[in-house]
Order: C-alpha cells, then structure tokens, then sequence
C-alpha cells in the first residue's frame, strides 16, 4: 500500500480523496493555486504545495508542476479526483512514465475513453447499441456540416476530452452549428485543455442511466448496479440518485452485463462508469465510459456499502477486487443533490465570492461531501460545485423526505446557491413519482421564481435584523453587554473588547 | 427603538422595546411579545406564542443575509447608498442601455463592434467564470456606442461592459 | 399518524426526535427548564414550552407541566426519549388517562421492566437463567445486608427506576454496603424521582450484550440483532459497537429468540432493549429489560439500516411492523462513542460552561447525533452527554479506523470532554482484537494521562497564540485590517467595527 | 514582535516578524518561515515548509484554547493573576488545607463538622454536578478547622468548602 498519496484537485472532491487516505494512514500532499491558500483541501491535506496562480491551465493543469510536486514530495501516487487532469491520457502517461501511480485506469484505456469516436467503433464492434453519431474527427468546420446532415438534426454537441456537461450544446438546424461548435470548441478548451468536440444524434426525452464498475488490474471486473442522473441543467447533472425507478431486475442485469463488457473490451482498470441513455420503450444505448471517479459516487456507496475512494486505491496499488459480483447487492434508496454556488432567480449565474456563514445539515441518513467552510472565499476561476448533500433512507419516498429536510437545514449566507431550486425539484410531483428525464428540469421548472414569501415571514426578517441593530446599538454604549447575557459579535472577542466596556 | 428596513424593495418599519426579558414588538399592524436571543453571532432564536423560529443572519458591508423558515432575504437599511436589490426582471432604462457585467468574471470574446447595429438578443459578448460561458444579450434594437472592455479582461459584477443606444423607430 | 408531538426529553436525543418527526410531517413541542431557552432542541422544535425552573425534578420530570403543555398545543402523543420519565409508570399512566399515546410500552409491561424484582421473577419462570439476586424490597437497609450475605459478596446494587449507571456501585464486603446503599439511593431519586435499589450478584468480567427488540400493538415481535456495550465507567456504557465480537451465529440466534421471549412473557410492546452478560464461558444471563429508544439505538440503525424513531412512532401510532424476522440482517459494523462533559484528566468531573468552539466531524459513514453547537452553555442540571459520534463501515478494522480519525476531527474548546480518552479507548490493542469486558477501561486505561506533547506541538501552540495576539495587536491601531487580508474575529462585524478603523 | 505564555506551566517565548506574506518565527532555538492565516474566527492554517497545521483556538476572560494535530493546550499570558491550570497532581499545601469544589455543582451532604478529626481520604462532603455525585476527600490527616457552605448550596468552581488543620505527629 501506497505511504503517501498526491490529490491533483480541490474543493469538496480533493477533501473526500484526503479524509479517505488518512483512515488507511497514507499521508496526503495537496496541491493549491495561488487564490486557493485558504481553501478546505490545503487546511485538511498533511502537506500541501503550491502550484502556480489562479487560472486552471497554470496550476490545476499543469502537469509538469504537479509531477513535480509529487517528486519533491515523495508521493508515490496520484489521486486525480474529478474534472481537471482525471481524464487526461496524456497525464496518465507522464506518470506511467515518471514511475508516480496514477490512481485511475492505464493510459490505454483512459486514451480510449477520451476519443469517444474511437471508442463508439470499439463498442459498436463488440456489438453494443450506440447512439448514431460521428465516425471521426475533423479540423473543418464545414465537416461538422456534413456530419450534422448525415445523422439528422437536432444533433449534439459534445467535447471529446470529457464530461460534466462542459462543451455541451444542442443544435437544432444547421445555421447554429457554427457558432454553437465554437463555443463548445473555447468551453472544452477551458475545461480540460482539448478543444475536440464531436457530434452525436439527440435522443430526446431520455433518461441516463449509466453503470458503476470496478476492475483490477487481474481482469476482474464488476459492476455495482446503476446510478440515474436524468435531472439536468445545461446538460449537468444536478440530481442523482439509486436505484433507477426504471429499471427492472431483468433490465438492470443486462445492462449491467454489458457494463462489464464494456469495460473489458475496452481493457479498462480501476473505477470507471459506463453511461448509456434510455428511452420511453426501454431501448439503451452506450453514451462514454467516464475514465473516473465520478460525483455523484456517494449515492453507489450508500447502496451498496463499499468506499471507492479506498478501493480506486486498493487497485491502483495492485490488489485484487475484495469482492464478486455474487457478493454486491443494493440496499435502499440514496439521491444526491449538487449544491452549486449558482443563482437560480438569475438564469443560473455563478456566484462568486466570500461565504459570510455556512451551517450544514446532519442526522441519520445524511451525509455531506464538502469544500467549503463559514469565511472561506469562493473564487471564480474553478467549477461552481461547492459540496454535495446525499441521503439514504430505506425507500424513495423516505429518501426524498429526508432530503427535503436537510436541504431545508442547509445554511449558505452571503452567496447564491442553488439549494431552494433543488428543493423544489425534489418536492416536484413528476420527481416523486419517479418521472424523471433529461427534459425535467426544461419541461417542469423553466423560469423557476421561487416560494412566495409571505408577509409573516417578512416581518420576521425585519424583526431579526431589527433585534440585530439594537444591539448593536446597546452595544456601542457599553451597557448591554453587562446589562443582560446577550450573545452579541463583540462578547466573542472576551476581555479584548473595544469601546465604552 | 424605531427601525426601518428594505427587504425586496418593499420599506418594513418595525419597533422593538425592551420589557424584563421580552420585546415588545409592532410593526405598524400588530403588537406583540417576543423572546429574542442571540444563540451564537450568526443564530438568533425567536419564541413568538410559543412557536419557534431559528434565524441565520449574516451582514457585509451592504447587506444583512437573512435565512428563516426556508426562505432567504437581504435586507437593507434604507440609508444604504448604491443599487437596491433587483432579480432579472426589474432593469431600469438605464440597465437596459448600460450593458453590465452579471457577475465577476473573464471577457472571453466581444461579438460586437462600435456603431454596429445590433437586433434583441443578439449575443454582444461572452464572460466565463467558473467554468461556464455566459452569452450577454441584447434587450433593446439598437446601436453599439461604446465598449469598455477588452477580450481577456477580468471584470467584476456590474462593472459597465456595453453602452447601447435605442434605435428611434 | 400524529399530527402533533411533545418531546418530553432536552439534548441530542431531543433533536434526534423532532428531526425525525419533520421527515415524516410531524409537528413538534419541545419542553425546556429555564436554562435551556438556548437549548438546541428549543431551535429545532416547531413549538417550545417553558416548564419550570433548572432542577430536573422542577422540569423535566414535572409530569403536570408536561401534560399541561401536551394539552396546551394539542399534542396527539408523546415521545420520552430516555432518562428523565422514559421509564417513569406513572408517567405512561398518566399519558393513558389523559388519552395522549405515550411513545413506549404500554404502563403495564413498563412498570413490570421497572420493578426489577418482580421482573426478575417473571423471567424466571420462563425458563430463562438470571443472576442470583434480591426476591423482594425492603425498606429497612439491614434486611439488604442479610440479602447481600445470602446471594454472597461481591454484590451490586442498582437503581430499579432505570439504568445509565446512575445509582449502581459495586459493594465487595459487609462494611461497604450501608454508605454504598445510601448514595445509591440518592442518586436513583435525584436520577429517577424513586429511591428504590436492589442487590445482584456481581459476575466478574464479563461482557455486556444487549438486543434491540421491537414488538407491535398486535403480538408480532422481531430482534434487530445485538449491542455490545462492554466498555463503561462507572457503570456508565462509554462506547458500544455491533456486531459483538463475542456472538458466532449460534449464540446470536439463541441470544435473540430469548429476547424476543422475554418480550413475550411480559406483554410489552414498541421498542425495547433485552440486556444480558455474557461470561468468559459464553453463558449468558438476563439483566433486565430497558424499557426506551436507548443512547445507543444508532448502532443499530446504521447495521439493519432501519430508523428505530420512525418505528417508535408508527408502532404507537397502530401500525403493524412493517418487516418479519427473515427480512432483518446485519451488515457492516457500527461503533458509537458517547461524548461526555467530564474531564477524564481529572477524575472525569462534570465539565459545565460554554462551549466556546465547536467543530464536528463528517465524511462517509459518520453519523453525529448532537445537542451542542458553538456558545452553547452545559448547565450543570443534567446529565454530561453531549452528543454521540457514530460510525458505520464495512468491516470492525475499518470503522476503528473511521472512528479514530472522526475523533480526530472532533474539536469542542471551553469545556472538558472525553474525545480523546476515547481515541485512547479505539486504539488499544485489547479493543483493537476486540477483548472488550466490563473491566475493560479499569484494566487498560485506568489514571489514563493522555498523549506527550511534544516540544514542537508545545511551539506550534505558542506560535498560533502569538499569531492570534499579533493581528490583535494590529488590528487595535487600525491598520492591519486594511493592509493585509487577515480574517481577525474584527473583521467580522463589517462596517460596524469600532475602534480605530 | 516579542511574546509569552504559560502553557501547561511552561513559559514559552516566541517572536514573530512580518516579512512580504510570511512571517519569521523564533522560538529561541530555531528560526524559520511561517505562512499563517485565520481561515474563519477561529480557525488558523499554518504551513510550515509545505506541512500543513490547522490549528483550532478560542478565547474566554482567562484562556485561549488551542487544538492542533490531537493535543489540547491552555494557553495562557504570564501577566494573567489567579490560578495556573493544575492538574490533579500538583496541589499546593494551601489546596490540600483549603477543600474546594472541583467543579460547578450542588453541596448534597456534607459529612463532618467543625473541630471533627478526620483521616486521610475520608469523605467530607458530596458534591453533585449533571446528576453524578462526587466525593471530596481529605488528602491529609487532620481536623477540620471550619465549613463555609450548607448542604443545598449551589457552588462554583474553586469555591471554598471546609478548610482543614493537619495534625501535628
């Protein structure tokens, strides 16, 4: 086993891959770009090293100062997390090559997984139903044309290099391919440093529903049964939970059967997941393999009982699988909501900034996946993706409750999250009915205004800010602080308080 | 003690006087007791006829952040100079001609000229922050009269990016 | 189901209930003392009534008050948590009487659990084997000195009102056993409003294993399979754990068919825990019944992956068990530690005061039932629980491992607390092979000191002082807070700060 | 910038020096750089050489209270008067003569009286606090000299209960 383990990544993700490492006693090396010094994942990693200034491309993407980093350290491997370098064949290499492990599948496998062209032939050959799409790749743009009109519009846009919704756009007629392809072309650049973008046929109303799997490095291979991700926004997912309300046992061990058959014909190792659309009449098709951990990991975990940070580790490190798929079964239903630092009454926008006071939920069933804390700034040059919240409970309905719960007891002052909207997904009657597809969130809450707030309510704000101002007011003269045990700001700071006292 | 608030651009005026260890409280309607406290700088606890209300508070230098009861609030004092707080749908005139950046970010591309005419809707330029491209429309047909900014520029929220001019019809 | 419930309890296990009642739409009333208007479970409940003043016995255990508030906010039932009236009779009487449902056995089978004497007999009769103990009461304390001669020293004497270790002392010689009864007296009624104790035969390290059994209005009973809570202080159960290390298949079988007839034989129903001690030779016998949701019930919600709060209510509520025996099984394994206010540095004393900075642990698996937040006060009314860390993992090894580094995450300042005398506790070998007995901290960690400090942490101390001192400094001239951007407990109060700025 | 404290009993010095965004820290042995920051009130991110501390720390009127890496320390400034944290071991002979209450809690019995000769650990009283009972032993053999509380008396921490007279062999 590894004795210490650098995390390419930050936020909530390089917080989990750290907590995880240090429960089977493997020291952790962060690595933090110049606005990220106060970040959760340097304050909880034992070591953490600086990797150049703000912007991705010169720190979170910089090979070459993070292998560095990794040689300075002594790390012996590295934990890619999600997003960044996860996918990144080339990175794989380097450390194949720099004899550093790199804790996802080899470098063979993951090139395959990014040049999704490739990898469509490979599937299509090994007999696995993929959605219509393009067989290569081009440098013209005016071939994309041609493509388009070969498989029919409306057709979709996708970045090669990755997922997570980055690059994605629809098109419906061929006089918007052109500006929708550069744009995809700059978001895929940006993402993840590869601007190839190809083109696939649009399924329209589908659900996804894609396959946890697991292999060694010994060709033992399994999965552990699906995750539905359909709620999306801007082809991101932002809801996911298991079982999938659409599968049947019939259904769910075929696919997962070819979900291990993807993964061997494709020679992949270590945590991957193999996504496939479905459609009304239950028809699937392959989409990608994503080449790694993924977010919404925790909803597999909480059904199934196994830790894939540990056993992504346990792999990399060359063990065998502790389990076959006889042994793996599904327990209750877990969801998982993305809580993003976006504003939902204004189309969605990032929302940046300092996190004036944050108090997360808890109790049974909750779990809570995070990168930030009360104080801490959100930059605004990384994904908005500030922590997860996953409930387990023994059924849907109680799971959804739960949910409701502990989004109502999420706390987030001072930034727009987008916590109230996902509220509202989870409390929809389509949702609780388990009548999700990708077309969710367009179909049922497209100019999403929020809850009316009442007049009661109102007064109660005015009440407590007003209850804020008085003492502060008290305060100020000296004299509330002795006169009655107030919990003011200014009895924080003990005998070191300034003014009349 | 006399206090005035803007919650949603709507004045709240509410008074608070302090009697043993309760408030009594009017706003303008009704009166009634509360037991108020500070539970940690962040945490006020209000029992009102029994019934319970957890209050988080949060305050920058513009605003007080109000969370209760699942609902969020900014509340402002009245005095506060600068822009009130607006969701999408209430731009004044002069929003609509001063194009402004909706959050802080990066100019990746301006898709526009000086003088050119530009139809509503019409992307006039790109800023991306946090990974996402955000297209700036046009709300108005009209003219392009002058760009502040360059592709490559961080900008922050509401700084002036685009200034349009109404097309006289 | 209940519209409406009374939490008749304060604390974690308060929260605990009212989280539970708002995932299932329940309305709730808490009850506080005076002190605890700041409680946590005063801000959690919908609706809270003030019922008299600091001592227990003025508030908590005030039955008129209770029933008055119940009634007041028309509350349908009532849920005791534990201690306090959770095991009070008369209490659950009263509740009957006055048509509230008491969420617990029914007054008959809680007044038989209570009389440890008489329930003893019952158990007997049934065949199954006891510990040699008193026959009867007696209120003349010579009568307890022929009993303790006849059963044969050494003897313990306990509380027949409830558990917790409160009024329990060991009594190995006749000269012991008068100021021994006496302070067990004492503290049964100051514990329970009942003075009434009784002598046991004192079975030398042993272990201490107990099952979890719910039991419907309609006969129908299951096991949730066992606890073992060996480890303890004082009689006090500290840390507890499923499965026992203790228990092969055979004997859990057996084990659980007992409890579930002593279910039986004494007509009760809801949730209730059968205790039992388990020699070296694997013989087992009956302790008594613990008539309540125990502080240790998460174990077992965390390895059957049901919710024994949600069960309470709808057995209460009339409806049948919504599982048979067949369908419950264990999975993982679950440890809790229980987080006391007492100073294990000195003699374990209560610890009352505010909490002045309070930092839970989270990640996968753990689980934190709580009752504290940051300023917080621990009044010196009741009992020192805390809160209760919980963690859930695939096997005993790893939820060690999971549990040492929640602990490790674990930070409370301005009180004393056990956290790291538990760390001590997970990490001793003997726990670690799982040799776990009652004698357990007394043979291991007796005059525990804790870990050396060594001279680098004793500088890292004085350096994060002087830090905290120096921006003090600064930030009194009014300049460091403008020049650089430090986060001092100043630059929270914005545009209001006073001083020089 | 010099500074002291007491921790544990110990006088630790430390100077502290401002340097671009570090800070050169002497300890009286060593001198390194330091890159510290609060991240919230009270929580404080220290790299030392690429390690990472994240250090805990709150204040009351007498204490700061630091946790870092599984240690607790009490921190305390020399100039501070009254009692240094002791623990059970280091009493003083006037804490062994003057029997005060260990901890905040109600006097249930006490079990001497004035002038009463007592032996080493014989219980003088009972204490209870969050429904424990405690026992306060004599450490000495002696007489008891005088008692300044009643049984039902609520007490503080450090609050005086029997003083004790050793007897002289």
């Amino acid at each position: 086993m590894f004795k210490k383990i650098l995390i390419a990544n930050r936020g909530e993700i390089a917080v989990r891959i750290i907590k995880a490492c240090q429960e089977i006693g493997i020291r952790t090396v962060a690595v933090y770009s110049e606005v990220d010094r106060k970040s959760l994942h340097v304050q909880t990693a034992d070591e953490a090293v600086c990797i150049g200034p703000a912007p991705a491309i010169e720190s979170y993407l910089n090979m070459d100062r993070i292998i560095q980093a990794a040689h300075d350290k002594d790390a012996e491997a590295v934990h890619p997390g999600y997003g960044f370098l996860a996918e990144n064949a080339e990175f794989a290499r380097l450390c194949e090559r720099e004899k550093i492990v790199f804790i996802g599948p080899n470098s063979r496998a993951l090139k395959l997984a990014g040049d999704k062209v490739r990898s469509r032939q490979t599937i299509e050959k090994a007999g696995i139903p993929i959605i219509p799409g393009m067989k290569g790749f081009y440098k013209d743009i005016s071939n994309y044309d041609d493509e388009a009109r070969r498989i029919g519009y409306p057709v979709m846009i996708k970045a090669s290099a990755g997922g997570g919704g980055k690059g994605m756009r629809i098109v419906s007629s061929a006089k918007e391919l052109k500006p929708a392809l550069e744009a995809g072309m700059r978001e895929a650049k940006s993402a993840f440093g590869n601007e190839s973008v190809y083109l696939e046929k649009y399924i329209e109303e589908p659900r996804h529903v894609e396959f946890q799997v697991l292999a060694d490095n010994y060709g033992n291979i399994v999965h552990l049964f699906e995750r539905e991700c359909s709620i999306q926004r801007r082809h991101q997912k932002i809801v996911e939970e298991t079982p999938s309300q659409a599968l049947d046992p019939e259904l769910r061990l075929k696919m997962g059967e070819i979900a291990k058959k993807v993964m061997q014909v494709t020679g992949y190792n270590n945590a991957g997941t193999v996504e496939f659309l479905l459609d009304k009449d239950k028809n699937f098709y392959f989409l990608e393999v994503n080449a790694r951990l993924q977010v919404e990991h925790p909803v597999t975990e909480l059904t199934t009982g196994v830790d894939l940070v540990h056993l992504q580790i346990s792999i990399a490190s060359g063990e065998k699988l502790p389990f076959t798929q006889d042994e793996l079964e599904q327990k209750g239903h877990a969801i998982e909501c993305r809580i993003y630092a976006e504003d939902p009454l204004n189309n969605f926008l990032p929302s940046s900034g300092k996190v004036l006071f944050f108090k997360e939920p808890r109790g049974p069933g909750v779990r809570h996946d995070c990168g930030i804390y009360s104080g801490c700034d959100v930059p605004i040059f990384y994904d908005p993706i500030l922590a997860k919240l996953i409930v387990w409970a023994e059924d849907r309905e109680k799971a959804c409750q739960r949910m409701i719960n502990a989004l109502n007891d999420y706390v987030i002052l001072g930034i727009k999250t987008t916590i109230d909207f996902l509220k509202d997904v989870i409390n929809h009657p389509q949702f609780r009915q388990g009548e999700t597809t990708t077309g969710f969130i367009k179909n049922n809450l497209d100019g999403w205004k929020g809850k009316e707030k009442s007049k009661e309510k109102q007064s109660l704000a005015a009440l407590a800010a007003a209850f804020d101002s008085f003492n502060k007011t008290y305060t100020r003269t000296g004299t509330a602080a002795e006169k009655k045990e107030i919990y003011s700001p200014w009895l924080m700071l003990g005998k070191w308080r300034l003014g009349g006292g | 003690m006399e206090f005035e608030f803007l919650i949603e651009n709507v004045l709240q005026k509410i008074s608070l006087e302090e009697k043993k260890n309760l408030f009594i409280v009017s706003d303008g309607e009704t009166t009634f007791d509360a037991d108020i406290h500070y539970v940690s700088p962040n945490i006020i606890s209000i029992l009102i006829g029994d019934c319970s209300y957890q209050v988080y508070l949060a305050r920058d230098k513009e605003n007080r952040y109000v969370y209760l009861e699942g609902h969020h609030f900014i509340v402002q004092e009245p005095s506060v100079e600068g822009e009130g707080y607006k969701s999408g749908e209430e731009k004044s005139q002069e929003d609509i001609l001063m194009v402004k950046a909706p959050m802080p970010g990066k100019v990746i591309k301006i898709n526009v000229s000086e003088k050119e005419e530009v139809r509503k809707n019409q992307t006039l330029a790109i800023v991306e922050a946090m990974k996402m491209e955000n297209e700036i429309k046009s709300s108005i047909e009209g003219y392009v009269k002058k760009i502040f900014v360059s592709e490559g520029d961080l900008v922050d929220s509401e700084k002036p990016l685009i200034e349009l001019e109404p097309k006289i019809s």
